[in-house]
C-alpha cells in the first residue's frame, strides 16, 4: 500500500480557510490527506502546536495565512511570520526535515492556490516518507 | 564470611549476578556516574566517588506505573501493573546511601500505611555496600562523618566491600547476603591478613573525617523549632535559591512524589512521579490558595522537614550527609551551612 | 593571564558599599562566600555593613539578573553584571518587567571565568563571548582590550555539519536524560512565567514523568520562547544536574535570530525583542 | 484494607445526583460500591474523606458528606473547583451522570473526635460549601439512640444567600426536631426568605451558646473562621475545645507523598480534624 500521509493544516479564518472553501466549492481536485483546523488568525498558532502535531503522528504541518498586508487584525501575520520562522529553524536543528513545516499566504480569493499548494505539499510529503523522529509511539 | 576477587575481574562477577536477576550498578555516564540496570557487564564501574542520583532510585524510581486505563473505557476494565520483579542485585552502594534506605524504610513501609512498592522492591533486593576510599580525600561537600555514619560502615548493608590494592574483599552481614556469597563460587577465600584489613578498615572509616565537626542531632530540631517563624533568617539563607528541583531530585531521602493520570491516545497509565517541595505549584490547591508562595517557605520546608519534622515525627534526621544537594546545587546553596547558622541562629539577630 | 579578581572585588565592594549608604539602591545584588573558594554564591546585601561578606573570583559565573523580577516593581536594585548577564538586564528592561531607573548596572569587565564542575573557561563556549558589559552606570574594572574576540557560534560548526539523522539522534539522547528538575527554567534570567508552560494543566503540554515526548516538548517549546530573548549567559547547561548542552540549541536559534532579524537580544535598552516586533518588509524567505 | 494496594481505588456507581444550589456549581453525588466487600471494608465515621478517582483526570480529596448510619451507600458534596486551577476531577464529575462508574479511595484521615464529644453540648458552626463533614456529624449523632450520647446540639448554618445553602430539605426536617437549636442564616435574604438575616459571627454572638462543658466544630471559609473565632473566645471556649478541618493539597492520602506535611503532621493522616490547641503546635503554613 502506497504512504497516505497525515498533514495536519492550521488556516486563518478570514483568508485560506475561506480560500479552503472556494477550493471545494468551486470543486477543485486536491488530495484528501490534509485536516484543517481552523484558527481566527495564523498569529494565534502557539509554536507548541506544531510541536505536539508532530508529536501526535502528523508527517507535515501547513499553515495558511493572509497574505502580509491583508491582515484582518492588520498586523496578526507579520508577527506570524516572524514566529513561525523560528519554529521552522527550531525542527530544522531538531533534526526534522524543513520540507514537513510550510507557512502560504493564500487569500479568501484563491481557490486555485490553495489546491495547488496542498496537492504540492502532499506530493514533496509522501517523497518525505513517514516522519517518525518526533511521533510518539503508540 | 569473607570472600574475595581481583578487581580486575570484577565483569565476571557481574556476568554471574545478571544471570540470578538484575543487576543494579554505578554506570559512567557524560554528566558522572549513576545506577542503572546493567546489560553489559563490562559496564559496571567502580571507579565512582559516589553517583548523581542516589540509588533510592532502585526502590522508588522517578515513575511507578500503579495502573493502565482507557479512557472512555469503564474502571472495571482499568489494570493495576503488578511488579513481578527477579532478584535485584544493588552494587556498590556508598555506605551514606546505605543508611538513607533505612530512614527511607521508616517513612514508606515502618509507620502507617505500607507502600507495596517500595516494599517489593526493597524485598527483591540484595544490598552491596561499596566502603569509601579513605586514601583518597573527601569530597568538599560530604558531611556523613557529622551525621555518625562511617565511610566504611557496613550496617545496611546485606554484604559490604572493601578494597584491598587490586582485590575487592566481600564481607556477608546478613543471612540473605551469607546466602549469595556462599553461591558466589567464582570468588576465592580471603585470606587472614585480608580478613584483618578488612575490619581496620572499617575502624579507619569512623576517623575519616568529612568537612564539619560533630554536631548533636537531637539539639537541631529544637533550633529549628525556635527559628521558624524568623522569617529574616529564612530569607537570608534563600536568597540565592531559584526554587529548582536539583536538590531534591538528587536527594537519597526526600520522597515526595505526584500522582498523575498520563494519557495518550485514549490510553493510560496512572502513576507517581517524584516531585519536589521546592516547585512553585507543589502546594498550590485547586481553590487557588497556595500556603507556600515565596522562595524561603519552600526551602524552610525542605531543611525543617529533614531536620526537624522527620526527627519529630520518625526520630530521625532525614538526611545522611551524601552532599549531592550541595554538589548539584546551581548556586551552591550548602544545606549544612544553613544547618550551622540555624544552630547559630539564638546569636542570630539580624534587622 | 586573567582579570584582576581582587580588584573587582574591591571596587565592588566599595560601589556597593556607597549606593547602601547613600539609599541610592535598597539592594545590591552581587556575589558572596559560599562553601569554600570554588563555590561563591549569589549573595544580597541590604545594609552597607553586609558589603564586607561580597567577594569576587573566577568562579562567578552566576548570572544575577534572574533575581531582579523576585522583588516587587520599583525596588531600587544594583546589580553586578558581567557582559551576559547586562545583556540579561537589557533585555528585560526590553521586555519591561524592570525599569531602567530602578536598576543601577555594576558592569564587570571580565575574562577567564571558570565553571567550577569543570574548571574549563566559559568566555565564549557557552556564553556570549563579550567581555565588556554592553551597558554600565560604574565599571568595576578596567575594559578588556586585546583578548581574543571569539564569535559565540563558532561551538555551532561541528552539530551544523551533522546530517539531520546524525542531529535528531544527538538531542534525542540528550533530552531523553533529562529528569526534569527544571534547574534551566529557574537559572534563566528570562524564564519568568508564571505558570510555566508545562505546568499548565489545561491544556497539558507534556507529562510530568521524564519521558522522551514531555522532555522533548518542554525543550523545543523553552527554546522557542525565549527566541529572540536568550543573551546567551549558558547558565541553563551549568545549572543542569545532568549536563545536557542546552547551550547549543539556544546559540542556534539566537543565531538564526540574528540573521533573520538584525538585531542579538539585549543589546539595546531601545530595542524591541525580536518575536514581540516586526518589519513590514521582513522577507518571505525566512519561512523558507 | 491491610493487604489491598493503596493506591488503587474501588469501583463504584452513581446512584444518585442531587444538584444543591442555585448556581449549579455543587452537587452531592451518591455511590454505591460494585463490590460488597469494598462497600464492607468502607468503614468511615463522620470528618473523614475519601479521594473521588477518575481514570484520565486524577483524585481529589472530598470530605465524605454522607453519615455511617446511612446503609448501602456514601456520599459526597463536591464543589467544581477552577476559579484559579483548572479542577479537572471536579469538572470531569460536574459532568457526569447517574449510571456511571468511577473510583474511590478510602476512607481516609482522622474523624470528628467522637468518643471526646460524647456527654458534651455540641455548638456545630458551617459556612457555606464547608458544610458537609458537619451534615455528616449532625446526621451521625441525631440517628436514633446515638442521640442520648451526646448533650444538646446548636448548629448555625450560614450561606451568602438562601439559593446557595446546602441539604435544604433536610435543613426543614432538623428544624421540626426539639431535641436540635437549628439557626441556619444567610448574608442576604431574598423576597422569599422568612429565616435571619446576618453573617455568622454575629449570629453565633447572638445565639451565645453556653461553654460549659461545650465544644464547638467549625468549618467554613477562611474570612468566617476568622470573624466567628473571636466569638468562641469571648463566650469563654478554650482552644482545645474548638475543633475545624484542614483543607491542604493532598495526593496520596495515606501520608506517603509528602505533599501536605504541615510541621511534623501530615494533613492527610494526622488530620483533616485538629483542634486549635493542636494548630498552635504546628507551623502556621495551610
Amino acid at each position: 500500500m502506497s504512504f497516505e500521509p497525515k498533514i495536519l493544516g492550521i488556516a486563518c479564518n478570514w483568508c485560506t480557510y475561506t480560500g479552503a472553501d472556494l477550493a471545494g466549492t468551486t470543486r477543485l481536485e486536491y488530495p484528501q490527506n490534509l485536516r484543517v483546523v481552523r484558527v481566527m488568525c495564523s498569529s494565534r498558532i502557539n509554536p507548541s502546536f506544531i510541536f505536539r502535531a508532530f508529536q501526535l503522528g502528523a508527517d507535515g504541518v501547513l499553515v495558511g495565512g493572509c497574505h502580509p498586508g491583508d491582515c484582518h487584525y492588520n498586523t496578526g501575520n507579520l508577527y506570524a511570520r516572524r514566529r513561525l520562522a523560528v519554529t521552522r529553524k527550531i525542527l530544522e536543528f531538531a533534526g526534522i526535515e524543513p520540507g514537513r513545516f510550510r507557512v502560504e499566504w493564500i487569500s479568501a480569493s484563491e481557490g486555485n492556490k490553495f489546491a495547488e499548494v496542498v496537492t504540492e505539499f502532499t506530493r514533496q510529503i509522501k517523497n518525505l516518507g513517514p516522519q517518525n523522529k518526533f511521533k510518539i509511539s503508540q | 564470611m569473607l570472600k574475595k576477587t581481583a578487581i580486575n575481574k570484577i565483569s565476571e562477577l557481574a556476568a554471574v549476578l545478571m544471570e540470578k536477576g538484575t543487576l543494579l550498578a554505578p554506570v559512567k555516564e557524560a554528566a558522572g556516574f549513576n545506577f542503572r540496570e546493567i546489560s553489559d557487564a563490562g559496564q559496571v564501574n567502580l571507579h565512582f566517588h559516589n553517583t548523581i542520583i542516589s540509588p533510592k532510585s532502585a526502590f522508588f524510581p522517578q515513575m511507578e506505573d500503579f495502573v493502565r486505563y482507557q479512557t472512555g473505557k469503564s474502571i472495571l476494565e482499568a489494570a493495576p501493573v503488578e511488579l513481578n520483579l527477579k532478584p535485584v542485585f544493588l552494587f556498590g552502594v556508598r555506605p551514606c546511601d546505605v543508611k538513607s534506605f533505612e530512614i527511607m524504610d521508616i517513612h514508606f513501609s515502618g509507620t502507617g500505611a505500607v507502600d507495596p512498592y517500595w516494599k517489593k522492591r526493597r524485598e527483591a533486593a540484595t544490598i552491596f555496600g561499596h566502603a569509601f576510599d579513605l586514601n583518597e580525600a573527601a569530597d568538599p561537600a560530604e558531611f556523613y562523618h557529622t551525621l555518625g555514619i562511617g565511610a566504611a560502615d557496613p550496617q545496611g548493608s546485606d554484604i559490604f566491600m572493601v578494597t584491598k590494592d587490586n582485590d575487592l574483599l566481600f564481607k556477608s552481614i546478613t543471612p540473605k547476603g551469607k546466602k549469595l556469597l556462599e553461591e558466589l563460587t567464582m570468588l576465592t577465600e580471603a585470606s587472614a591478613g585480608d580478613r584483618k584489613y578488612f575490619e581496620d578498615y572499617i575502624a579507619r572509616g569512623h576517623d575519616y573525617k568529612t568537612r564539619f565537626a560533630s554536631v548533636e542531632p537531637k539539639a537541631i530540631a529544637t533550633e529549628f523549632e525556635s527559628i521558624f517563624d524568623n522569617r529574616e533568617f529564612w530569607k537570608n539563607v534563600s536568597n540565592a535559591c531559584l526554587s529548582c528541583g536539583v536538590c531534591t531530585f538528587v536527594c537519597p531521602t526526600c520522597y515526595c512524589f505526584d500522582i498523575c493520570d498520563e494519557t495518550l491516545f485514549n490510553k493510560g497509565t496512572r502513576r507517581r512521579v517524584w516531585d519536589a517541595c521546592m516547585f512553585t505549584d507543589f502546594t498550590l490547591e485547586a481553590s487557588g490558595h497556595n500556603p507556600r508562595t515565596n522562595v524561603y517557605q519552600r526551602l524552610r520546608q525542605k531543611i525543617c522537614h529533614k531536620y526537624s519534622f522527620s526527627i519529630r515525627k520518625y526520630g530521625v534526621i532525614s538526611c545522611v550527609g551524601c552532599g549531592r544537594c550541595t554538589r548539584y546545587c546551581p548556586v551552591n546553596i550548602d544545606i549544612f551551612s544553613i544547618v550551622e547558622q540555624a544552630v547559630k541562629a539564638k546569636w542570630y539577630k539580624r534587622l | 593571564m586573567t582579570s584582576s579578581f581582587k580588584s573587582i572585588e574591591e571596587n565592588l565592594k566599595a560601589e556597593a558599599g556607597k549606593l547602601l549608604e547613600s539609599g541610592r539602591v535598597e539592594i545590591v545584588l552581587a556575589y558572596g562566600r559560599g562553601y569554600d573558594e570554588n563555590h561563591p554564591m549569589p549573595f544580597v546585601a541590604k545594609h552597607p555593613s553586609d558589603v564586607a561578606n561580597m567577594v569576587f573570583n573566577e568562579y562567578c559565573i552566576h548570572n544575577l539578573a534572574r533575581y531582579l523580577v523576585r522583588y516587587p516593581r520599583g525596588t531600587k536594585i544594583a546589580v553586578a553584571v558581567k557582559a551576559a548577564d547586562c545583556r540579561a538586564v537589557i533585555q528585560l528592561i526590553q521586555e519591561e518587567k524592570i525599569k531602567r531607573d530602578d536598576v543601577v548596572f555594576l558592569g564587570i569587565p571580565v575574562y577567564g571565568m571558570k565553571n567550577p564542575k569543570t574548571g574549563e573557561i566559559i568566555d565564549s563556549k557557552t556564553t556570549c563571548g563579550m567581555y565588556n558589559p554592553v551597558l554600565y552606570d560604574v565599571l568595576l574594572g578596567e575594559e578588556v582590550h586585546g583578548q581574543k574576540i571569539v564569535s559565540p557560534y563558532d561551538v555551532l560548526a561541528d552539530y551544523e555539519a551533522m546530517d539531520k539523522e546524525a542531529r535528531w539522534a544527538f538531542w534525542k539522547k540528550e533530552f531523553d536524560r533529562c529528569i526534569r528538575c527544571y534547574a534551566c527554567r529557574k537559572a534563566c534570567p528570562m524564564c519568568y512565567c508564571d505558570p510555566c508552560f508545562i505546568d499548565q494543566s489545561k491544556p497539558r503540554w507534556g507529562d510530568k514523568s521524564p519521558q522522551s515526548h514531555g522532555n522533548l516538548m518542554y525543550h523545543l517549546t523553552r527554546f522557542h520562547h525565549l527566541a529572540g530573548r536568550c543573551i546567551d549567559c549558558g547558565e541553563c547547561s551549568r545549572a543542569c544536574p545532568v549536563d545536557i548542552p542546552l547551550y547549543l540549541f539556544h546559540k542556534k536559534v539566537a543565531k538564526e535570530c540574528e540573521e533573520m532579524f538584525g538585531q542579538a537580544a539585549g543589546m539595546s535598552i531601545d530595542d524591541k525583542p525580536a518575536l514581540v516586533n516586526f518589519r513590514v518588509d521582513d522577507s518571505d524567505k525566512i519561512l523558507e | 484494607m491491610t493487604n489491598k494496594n493503596p493506591y488503587i481505588p474501588m469501583p463504584v456507581k452513581i446512584s444518585r445526583i442531587i444538584d444543591e444550589v442555585d448556581t449549579h456549581d455543587i452537587k452531592t453525588f451518591r455511590f454505591e460500591f460494585l463490590n460488597k466487600e469494598d462497600e464492607a471494608g468502607f468503614k468511615y465515621l463522620p470528618g473523614q474523606f475519601g479521594e473521588l478517582s477518575i481514570y484520565g483526570k486524577g483524585e481529589s480529596p472530598i470530605g465524605i458528606a454522607s453519615s455511617p448510619t446511612q446503609k448501602g451507600y456514601v456520599e459526597f458534596t463536591v464543589q467544581r473547583a477552577g476559579a484559579v486551577v483548572p479542577g479537572m476531577v471536579t469538572s470531569a464529575l460536574h459532568e457526569m451522570e447517574e449510571g456511571a462508574l468511577m473510583g474511590i479511595r478510602g476512607p481516609l484521615g482522622k474523624s470528628w473526635p467522637l468518643e471526646y464529644l460524647e456527654g458534651k453540648n455540641i455548638v456545630i458552626v458551617g459556612g457555606g460549601f464547608a458544610f458537609t463533614t458537619l451534615r455528616s456529624l449532625i446526621n451521625y449523632m441525631i440517628y436514633g439512640k446515638n442521640r442520648e450520647r451526646f448533650g444538646s446540639i446548636t448548629i448555625i448554618y450560614g450561606a451568602r444567600n438562601p439559593g446557595l445553602l446546602l441539604y435544604k430539605d433536610e435543613l426543614i426536617e432538623w428544624g421540626k426536631r426539639t431535641d436540635l437549636n437549628l439557626n441556619v442564616t444567610v448574608d442576604k435574604a431574598d423576597a422569599a426568605w422568612k429565616g435571619r438575616e446576618g453573617f455568622v459571627p454575629a449570629v453565633c454572638k447572638e445565639v451565645a451558646p453556653g461553654k460549659e462543658n461545650a465544644v464547638a466544630v467549625i468549618c467554613g471559609p477562611p474570612v468566617m473562621i476568622r470573624f466567628t473565632l473571636p466569638v468562641f473566645f469571648d463566650l469563654g471556649f478554650s482552644k482545645a475545645n474548638i475543633i475545624t478541618s484542614l483543607e491542604m493539597r493532598m495526593k496520596c492520602g495515606i501520608g506517603k507523598c509528602g505533599r501536605c506535611n504541615v510541621g511534623s503532621k501530615y494533613v492527610c493522616t494526622d488530620g483533616p480534624v485538629f483542634s486549635l490547641a493542636e494548630l498552635d503546635n504546628l507551623t502556621q503554613e495551610y
